[in-house]
């Protein structure tokens, strides 16, 4: 038994040098739609970094009534500063807000008056991460419902657009990941499929000379998984050294950083494998 | 025809099938299209007999050995091969009557990616046959049949007689309980179809059955075996 | 000679029929890469939507001098109205400013001063399209340096922020389809490259038999440009019916439509005829 | 060895060579690996010569037929095959040479993937014939080797000896200047072969030299035909 399966292991090794040539068109295959994927997901783990800058840029603005006092004011900052969706809030008291008219118009408003007329504000500031879709909707309506709050302002349209914008990119690029591991799949098992269609008298061969099926099948998946393996580290050095040369020249405005870990690794070495048995065993079981 | 006559030396009743009898044909008809295939073949094949098979081309000889060893199952009637009978076994069961046989192919069917060493080695290697007694074995076989230096050579580097031969060591070295030949002298000189014969007869004297495909008429005649002899798929006198 | 050519012709196409399992391998993986090809470029005819959308909220506000009367304002409008990037200006009177402080805070300003502090201006719209990238920085000094013109006001940065981004998309977009296209080309021709060497006995009896190399090539090349246009047409007609079923379904909001014209099909059967020709012509080449 | 003796028929002077020689071999050697290969080989078969090649298993022979359609290049000396010699040629010219000879394989190469009609017209549509032609001359073959009911199956369909047949037919078919048929009776019965000597000579009457591999020294004997020799490698007397 310790034979036969020191035998089966070594002929499927030895499979991938008599097959040169289909193996290393397998090979390839595999390699380059690998990496495809790898690629794609690191877009994806650093899709959240624009969304994050737009996010910052999100304010909401509060007007308080007239007859708040400031003191007031700063109760209901601290209340507004509860929310999990709020970063930050920067009050804008009475008299900030005199000395803000005076920088625009160029006007004392209350030396005109002999009152002051504005009302205090404050710029409440969005989380930028930690949201799949940041709804502002709710959170405005809360702070509406507070107790000396008079209006709120938001950019209201262009944020729910960014975000719907967002979320249709995301969808995109989860959805392409999808169809290219399938396309992915589909093409690794067609070429490790002609890749055993070349050995097809091969196969009957050892049909007429008593081999079982287990006999005939297992070098041929052993070779389809070594294969993919193959093909899956080459794909994962060559986006390794992507991404550190990549680390090094992309413009730093974009503050984009590649994310790449053991589990990437992991993960793609699972892929190849599961892609490698799935494709050799239905290419075989073809021709058995 | 007069280069075919049959010479029936075996004696054997029907009662012996399954104990005695290697080979059994009971009304096997295959017909791979109407009037062409085998029709109502009826022979025995015991245990220690050597039988030759003969007739023109085109008859039906490789067409009998392949529903031996089951690569054509019979539409009507039923081989038995080492008492296991065509009608009754289980699609998954074959392998296991093909590793009791030795097949030597008309069109030898060598594993073209691998050298001959592995060719020969590989029946062994199917019934999980240690690594070293491999070896052993298989250079045994080849330099029984001469062809031991070209152990390293892939199937290609080799002359049409000496490829017929490699697929007679892989017949020979798992020690079967018959062997079946089809037309095994076809590329082979003189002497060398010669010394297979008296191979085989050593082979069978050590209580291996052989039943070969043969045109050679002069080859095998005056050897004392069994002549069937088969016209437009139909055993004749018998 | 003509002859020898319909038989070469005829041999093409029998091959296909011949080659049954290797043909719809490599006819599947054209389909699929071609489709994935057609979906991107889709894509990217559509990429220009939502920046459009976000362009036409970009928004300018211009101030003029105090001192410069409403029918200055008008020239000097008229004069931004004149920029290629300008899609429309909306003006907004010393009077309008009066009542928009009004609605704003609560008082009438010239009641309360006795006369008009605020000064006019005018809000101008970008152009939504025409343009790869919208650098608004030189407009916006040339609008500055106006005669009457006090400051301009612009949401500059997120605007440029939103600019670059669209621009990485469309970069990643074009080099996304590059690549994928150059992994179709070498999967194909590596498909087709397996399903001649499946045939190489076949090559090489030709060979002995006295047949020349254009003999033994040409049936082999056809039959893959054949697979390519086979698999092209079936990709061509499913993003066809994928397009139309969604232009139904698509939200209405996001306002993608997509675009596929003549030149689109016209598009994926060249390429797939040079797949094909490049796929076999290299394939079959290495076997002679 | 008994079985191997050759008669000298051919009484041909040097000075005939690329007139009535159709195929030459000078001083030829060639080497798949030191000691094995052919070594000096030294003959010529004119025009209208029917002559044997016999020799035992792996002397040689097949070595010898690639040499004559070029599938191999000599590694001394030069073959000469219709007047082109084989120092000479240019790659792309070696399929012209090709086609002035009709080949029996050994091993048969038919194409799996065309039945047997199309595996025979093949060597004609090469040299652009018309399609109703084709279809007269490749028929009038497949009835002289009685094999015309087997125009539709593919090559796995067929027996041995029919498979052998339709590579006799391809050769033949393009009516070419010589015939060389590698052991072209191996896997014929005795009266085929008979038929498809008569047939060779035949073709032969007709001006055609033919160039035969065989084992059989029966089949060959008492035919007055000239019959070389091979053994491990070199001609021997001529
Ligand atoms: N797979 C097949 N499909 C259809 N017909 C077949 C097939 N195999 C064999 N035949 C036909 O069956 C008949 C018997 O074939 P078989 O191979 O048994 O002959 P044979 O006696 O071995 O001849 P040979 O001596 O030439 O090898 C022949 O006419 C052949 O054409
Ligand atoms: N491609 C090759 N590479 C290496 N050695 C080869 C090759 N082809 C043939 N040989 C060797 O050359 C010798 C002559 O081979 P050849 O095929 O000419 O023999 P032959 O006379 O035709 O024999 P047979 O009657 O068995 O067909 C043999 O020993 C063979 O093993
Ligand atoms: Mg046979
Ligand atoms: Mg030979």
């Amino acid at each position: 038994m310790i034979d036969k399966i020191s035998f089966l292991l070594i002929e499927g090794f030895r499979n991938l040098w008599r097959h040169k040539l289909t193996a290393s068109t397998s090979i390839f295959s595999v390699f380059l739609t690998l990496f495809l994927i790898g690629i794609l997901i690191i877009v994806g783990q650093n899709s959240h970094y624009p969304i994050e800058y737009f996010r910052s840029k999100y304010k909401i603005e509060v007007f308080f009534k007239k007859d708040t006092s400031d003191a007031q004011e700063k109760i209901i900052i601290e209340k507004i500063r509860e929310f999990p969706e709020v970063r930050s809030v920067t009050p804008i008291t009475k008299k900030d807000a005199v000395r803000i008219f005076k920088d625009q118009f160029g006007e004392d408003v209350v030396k005109m008056l002999g009152y002051n007329p504005l009302p205090g504000s404050a710029v409440v500031n969005i989380n930028k991460d930690g949201f799949e879709q940041v709804n502002l909707e709710p959170l405005i309506e809360e702070i509406q419902s507070l107790n000396g709050v008079d209006i709120v302002r938001y950019q209201g349209r262009l944020i729910s657009r960014l975000e719907r914008f967002y979320q249709m990119m995301i969808n995109l690029l989860k959805i392409s990941t999808g169809v290219i591991l399938l396309v992915s799949i589909v093409v690794i098992s067609n070429t490790i499929k002609l890749t055993i269609y070349t050995c097809r008298e091969l196969i009957k061969t050892l049909q007429l000379l008593g081999a079982t099926k287990m006999f005939i099948k297992v070098p041929f998946i052993l070779e389809g998984i070594f294969q993919s393996i193959i093909g899956a580290s080459l794909a994962f050095f060559t986006i390794f050294g992507l991404m550190k040369a990549g680390n090094h020249y992309l413009p730093q405005l974009v503050t984009l950083r590649i994310q790449l870990d053991l589990y990437f690794g992991i993960g793609l070495l699972i892929i190849s494998v599961v892609i490698g048995f799935i494709g050799s065993y239905r290419a075989v079981s073809k021709f058995l | 025809m007069l280069f075919f006559y049959s010479i029936s030396i075996g004696n054997l009743e029907k009662s012996q099938v399954g104990f005695f009898t290697v080979i059994a044909f009971n009304g096997v008809s295959y017909f791979f299209s109407k009037e062409i295939g085998v029709k109502d073949v009826n022979f025995e094949i015991s245990q220690d007999e050597f039988a030759f098979l003969i007739g023109p081309t085109g008859s039906g000889k490789t067409t009998i050995m392949r529903l031996i060893y089951m690569d054509l199952m019979p539409d009507e009637g039923f081989v038995t091969v080492g008492g296991i009978s065509s009608n009754k076994i289980k699609k998954r069961k074959i392998p296991m009557v093909r590793r009791k046989i030795g097949m030597v192919f008309q069109d030898y069917h060598l594993l073209s990616d691998r050298n001959i060493f592995e060719n020969v080695a590989l029946p062994l290697h199917m019934v999980g046959i240690r690594r070293d007694e491999v070896r052993e074995r298989v250079m045994n076989m080849l330099n029984e049949l001469n062809i031991e230096e070209k152990e390293k050579k892939k199937p290609f580097e080799l002359s049409g007689g000496e490829q017929q031969r490699v697929c007679i060591a892989r017949a020979l070295v798992k020690e079967p309980e018959v062997i079946l030949a089809d037309e095994p002298t076809g590329n082979l000189d003189p002497v060398a179809a010669h010394d297979l014969i008296k191979l085989l007869e050593n082979v069978n004297n050590e209580g291996t059955a052989v039943f070969m495909v043969s045109h050679n008429y002069n080859l095998i005649k005056n050897r004392g075996h069994r002549i069937l002899e088969i016209q437009m798929g139909e055993i004749q006198n018998q």
